[in-house]
């Protein structure tokens, strides 16, 4: 893209980091897959939910490289994708988890 | 175009560079391409209101008379579709935008000139899906899309016409990021973020919005054409689905969009006071800061369009709060600009009559909004004219007040040509009469009760009616003027200097019509924003 | 920047179908657990490995770029396209299945059990999903192709790496989205098949 | 040429006269704001209008102005919400006794039926003084049961009850409109709320043959074969339906819901979402199988055993007595 040649930081990373998080997130994914075949009741969700959270971290800090990252303004852009997906979801549920209160 | 040589084009400039379809078909300059955008949502425009004027016209009488029931709800669905989707969202930021945002930082072009390119071949591709939708009979969905209606029971076009608003969407989206990347990115050396004119802090606010709310709109209305196409049944109550659940998508991008189209007016109005009172906009900081609150607020009032929808008690409650919030930093607006004029030195040219008009109408449509937002008093006036003239205010007399008042602005600096004034001048009168005559009365008529989307209603509706259409057809005549003589000035118009209005900002700082690169040589900024102190008054005929 | 804005458009897309599932699971848990039991587990787990694998050729075919190495870029974003290309059989098998075994909602469903229309809802989303998602992999895998093509023709090197870098993101992305599906739609149950 | 036309619309019922009271006040004080904004306009356009040899005067702007004209709206705002929230909350919450009327919207009429038994299409006849609540769902697409003269209006839902209330205050013949588009014939799906004098209603109640609204769910409840497992006598296959309604029911998830007429309907058409603890989802589906009309029958005749063992009495509801205060579940047993 023609505006942005050349201005990201050519940080290189080594390929060990690489392979370790690779290797966790394949742990992660053993771990997820089989504390789901136990029955957790309600903690399952977030059991599965928190672990899915810890592997996409993992991609956006290291595979994403927003670790490495220069420019502040890219970690606030992500963020207000987040922000922006909470206030759908929250604000939504207000209304779904509020239905049955009488 | 102007082929004929003119003063101004024995300097090479953007309009004079090339010729040919393809040199403008093939285009990456912001300037040639916010001119395409002109052509299209100008056509777009136009159709839009052809349908309003047959609604205005089937509205004369209460009996259903001059078109058939579905007739008359295909009329309103693709007045409000074309309109929304393909004039209002897009007018100010893709014409305007586009063409001054660069010259504004004091950039060569926008970050991505092929994406900028792109998005309104997109937008091209989506109207032509309009068009073939309207063509092949329309939908009847209304606007808003609401299944089980537009899901199971609506016999039309609703599939295509779901894809051309999400075709649309795309093209906006890419014009907010192409925004937000080169506003960050792109700014001249000097060009601070407190220097930047309120213009481009009202697009970057705008951009959020686009960037954010326009995909939820994408996915939403994907889901409805699965539920129509293969039966999904997401949104089908026979089978555990939620129509509320759509509402709450919709509105999530649907209210916000009304930002898209009320912020990037409010950015015109700014630089239109600012210059005719030859003043530093009053509270510089605090007009920015509005306009990135109301982007943010925006997002957290959806639901007030839902309180009779069914939503719970306690969500009522909340969404009803927050409408409030985002209603202060509109009311800091209206009161900078008020301020902005005090001891100024007020001339009336044609764009500050638009503003003068935006102000009032905006203060109007804001204020109604307040009436909308109180729960009691919204479950009497949702779903009637008092919300049709309450968004009406909003978007005609804000939205399209300010769009019109700008290209009048900027008319010299696109064209290299002055507008008639005097014809500018009667042009606004008009409109603003008009406007005034075709909305003012359904604010009563929705207290009374009539609702919207009423192809035949109770006869003691009628005075009322009658004297919305007539104000509809002086409009009409208000909107066809302007481009009579914006048509007129390209070849007769006076040649207009660099800087005929005597206003602060760079893009009157080069020439009119702008050089391919908009500056001869990158600019330095030293000064603020609205630099009127050390600016030499021009002559300009009151 | 501009890849970065363009994927939070992204986010807000998928957020749409999340927010969703998120209040359809709130309404019909128990439909979402009868519907979950009927979900391949190994064929997901299978695939959630097969992207996280595709994540890290990708993830050093931009590194690769970075430092110059032109043949080892081509080789792994080959790799990664073939990681994607096994990822879009393996759906395609499940797709098959349930297809024929009547889950696919509204034309050809059929399901045993106490709440059949609500677990309907539920395959409603998993096909609306993990099809955008799928359409998200194609998409993907196209462009890797493309980038591929223009690096083993010398396109990229360290001082221009930027589209391969953003088509990494890209990647990432749509792995990452993934990463959520899984548990989300093959995991609620504790008593899967397979 | 033309009559006379209304500029306020009629004020026929309690919630009418609290809206219009919001109403007037939002009138005033925007008209105040609105004129002010104006004035000062003109003012400043006449006052400052450019002439040679004034230069405008620079003016940064204030800080103390900016927060005075945010924080004393904001003031204003709030109050307006409470004032707006307090209308809205009587608004959705019908009193305790009031009279009921089942309300099944369609493409493109209004269908009620009165608790009495009597069944009306487009026409709504209501005696003054007595709170009416009306249980509200569509049949096929979202409708709005909107009476401008009462100032309410509730979006008409299929799948669920929505619930709007009114007291009428004034005999008359008012405008019911659809207001939420509903396809081909929404400005057709109009009819009229007849006010009466409490006698005149009575009289008018009198004049129909047909059993009560609960009878006829009771024999519904009979012929589709419910009361072989919801038994009053002894512990059935389902949950007895005695004093079920409006109570606290323990659910199999660990939940506790109130059984009110969504609950109820719900648990009609698809028993397995939401089922009862120490039940089984053995119900079998009456979705698509039993008609809206018919279903607001059963769930008026569950809700009449509220008071009467054999539920045949069912005539009004009245009110019930003092709901218990913990969770209890539905089988007594």
């Amino acid at each position: 893209m023609v505006g942005e040649r050349g201005i990201m930081s050519a940080h290189v990373v080594p390929k060990k980091t690489y392979i370790a998080v690779w290797i966790t997130l394949m742990i992660l994914t053993v771990v997820t897959a089989a504390v789901s075949r136990i029955d957790l009741g309600k903690v399952s969700a977030i059991v599965a939910l928190t672990i899915a959270t810890g592997k996409a971290l993992l991609v956006v800090l290291f595979f994403m490289g927003v670790k490495y990252i220069s420019q502040k303004m890219t970690i606030v852009v992500i963020v207000a994708g987040i922000f922006w997906l909470a206030i759908l979801m929250v604000l939504s549920m207000a209304d779904y988890g509020t239905r049955l209160w009488s | 175009m102007a082929t004929s040589p003119t003063p101004a084009a024995e300097r090479e400039n953007y309009l004079n560079t090339e010729y040919g379809i393809r040199s403008w078909l093939l285009t990456t300059d912001h300037k040639r391409i916010a001119l395409l955008y002109l052509l299209l949502i100008t056509f777009f425009f136009f159709i839009g209101g052809f349908f309003a004027l047959l609604i205005r016209l089937e509205l004369l009488t209460p009996a259903g008379d001059l078109v058939q029931a579905d007739t008359y709800n295909k009329l309103f669905t693709m007045h409000g579709q074309v309109m929304v989707f393909f004039f209002l969202i897009p007018a100010i930021p893709a014409v305007l935008g586009n063409f001054l945002i660069p010259i504004m930082i004091g950039a060569k072009d926008l970050a991505f000139p092929r994406i900028n390119l792109f998005s309104w071949y997109l937008l091209v591709i989506g109207g032509l899906l309009m068009m073939y939708t309207i063509l092949t009979g329309g939908a009847d969905t209304g606007w808003t899309f609401y299944p089980p209606f537009s899901t199971a029971f609506a016999k039309s076009q609703v599939v295509t016409a779901a894809l051309a608003i999400f075709v649309a969407g795309f093209s906006s989206i890419l014009t907010g990021l192409n925004f937000i990347v080169t506003i960050h990115r792109m700014r001249a050396p000097g060009m601070t973020w407190s220097r930047l004119p309120l213009f481009v802090w009202a697009n970057y606010a705008t951009s959020i919005i686009q960037v954010l709310g326009t995909p939820v709109l994408a996915i939403t209305l994907m889901l409805v054409a699965l539920d129509r196409l293969f039966d999904f049944g997401i949104f089908d109550p026979q089978r555990g689905g939620d129509p509320l659940l759509f509402q709450h998508l919709f509105w999530f991008y649907s209210h916000p969009a009304v930002y898209i189209m009320i912020l990037p007016g409010m950015g015109v109005v700014s630089e239109v006071v600012s210059c005719f009172s030859r003043k530093r906009i009053f509270g510089y900081k605090f007009m920015a800061l509005a306009l990135i609150a109301i982007a943010v607020l925006g997002f957290l009032v959806w639901a007030h369009h839902m309180f009779v929808a069914g939503i719970s008690l306690y969500a009522a409650l909340v969404f009803s709060l927050l409408s409030y919030l985002v209603a202060v930093p509109s009311a800091i607006k209206v009161f900078n600009w008020t301020a902005t004029m005090y001891k100024g030195s007020i001339s009336y040219a044609t764009p500050m009559l638009y503003a003068f008009g935006f102000i009032g109408l905006f203060t109007m449509g804001g204020l109604t909004g307040l009436f909308l937002a109180a729960l009691g008093v919204d479950v009497h006036v949702t779903d009637t004219y008092f919300v049709i003239a309450h968004f009406h205010y909003i978007m005609v007399g804000g939205m399209v007040m300010a769009y019109i008042g700008g290209l009048h602005f900027w008319w010299p600096k696109i064209s290299g040509r002055m507008y008639p004034e005097a014809w500018g001048k009667l042009a606004a009168l008009i409109i603003f009469v008009g406007f005034n005559l075709t909305f003012f009365p359904q604010f009563v008529l929705g207290y009374l009760g009539m609702p919207r989307r009423y192809w035949q209603y109770s006869p003691e509706f009628q005075v009322l009616n009658v004297l919305s259409t007539a104000g509809a057809t002086i409009l009409a005549v208000g909107y066809v003027l302007p481009m009579v003589y914006f048509l007129w000035s390209m070849r007769y118009g006076k040649v207009a200097d660099e800087n005929p209005w005597g206003a602060a900002g760079l893009e009157w700082m080069t020439a009119s019509p702008p050089p391919i690169f908009n500056f001869d040589e990158t600019p330095v900024v030293t000064w603020e924003a609205y630099d009127y102190a050390n600016l030499k008054e021009v002559a300009v005929e009151p | 920047m501009g890849m970065w804005v363009f994927l939070i458009t992204e986010i807000m897309f998928f957020g749409g179908m999340f927010t969703a599932y998120m209040v359809y699971r709130y309404m019909y848990y128990q439909a979402f657990v009868a519907g979950s039991e009927k979900m391949d587990f190994w064929w997901g787990t299978i695939n959630t490995v097969v992207l996280i694998c595709s994540s890290l050729t990708m993830a050093l075919a931009v590194r690769s770029s970075q430092i110059g190495q032109r043949k080892a870029l081509v080789v792994l974003l080959i790799i990664t396209m073939l990681f994607g290309c096994v990822f879009m059989g393996i759906k395609a098998i499940e797709y098959t299945g349930h297809w024929k075994e009547h889950q696919f909602p509204g034309t050809n469903f059929h399901f045993e059990g106490p709440d059949p229309q609500h677990v309907e809802i539920f395959f409603s989303l998993y096909w609306a999903m993990t099809g955008f998602h799928a359409l998200h992999m194609l998409i993907g895998i196209i462009i890797v192709g493309v980038i591929a093509f223009y690096s083993w023709r010398g396109k990229y090197g360290p001082d221009y790496y930027n589209p391969v870098e953003n088509v990494g993101l890209y990647w990432h992305f749509v792995d990452m989205v993934w990463i959520y599906l899984y548990p989300l739609l093959y995991l609620i149950s504790h008593k899967h098949g397979g | 040429m033309f009559q006379t036309f209304p500029v306020w619309p009629e004020r026929a019922s309690t919630t009418a006269g609290s809206v219009d009271a919001l109403f007037i006040f939002l009138l005033t004080l925007c008209g105040l704001m609105a004129i002010m904004i104006f004035i000062l306009i003109l003012v400043f356009a006449a006052k400052y209008r450019r002439s040679r040899g004034r230069e405008a005067e620079q003016i940064e702007g204030s800080n103390a102005l900016e927060l005075t004209w945010s924080g004393v709206p904001l003031l204003i705002f709030m109050g307006i919400f409470v004032w707006g929230a307090a209308i809205y909350f009587k608004e959705r919450t019908p009193p305790q006794d009031s009279a009921e009327i089942y309300t099944v919207a369609k493409q493109w009429m209004w269908k009620f039926q009165h608790m009495e038994g009597q069944r009306e299409i487009n026409e709504l006849h209501v005696p003054i003084g007595r709170d009416v609540k009306m249980i509200m769902t569509s049949q096929d697409v979202i409708h709005s049961f909107y009476v401008p003269a009462f100032r309410i209006k509730q979006d008409v839902l299929p799948g669920r009850y929505t619930v709007a209330w009114f007291r009428a205050t004034k005999a008359g013949r008012y405008h019911l409109f659809c207001a939420e588009y509903c396809g081909t014939s929404h400005s057709g799906m109009i009819g009229d709320v007849v006010v009466m004098q409490p006698a005149q209603y009575e009289q008018w109640l009198s004049g129909g043959p047909a059993a009560p609204l609960a009878q006829t769910g009771k024999q519904l409840f009979l012929s589709l074969g419910c009361s072989t497992c919801h038994r009053f006598d002894v512990q059935g296959r389902g949950p007895n339906l005695m004093n079920a309604y409006n109570r606290p029911v323990l659910l199999d998830d660990g939940r506790t819901i109130t059984a009110d007429e969504n609950y109820l309907r719900e648990s009609i058409l698809t028993p397995a979402v939401k089922v009862v603890s120490g039940f089984k989802p053995i119900m079998p589906i009456f979705q698509g199988i039993i008609s809206e009309e018919q279903l607001n029958a059963l769930v008026a005749y569950i809700k009449s055993l509220n008071q009467s063992p054999e539920g045949t009495a069912g005539t009004r509801n009245t009110p019930t007595g003092s709901p218990t205060g913990q969770p209890q579940m539905m089988q007594v047993q």
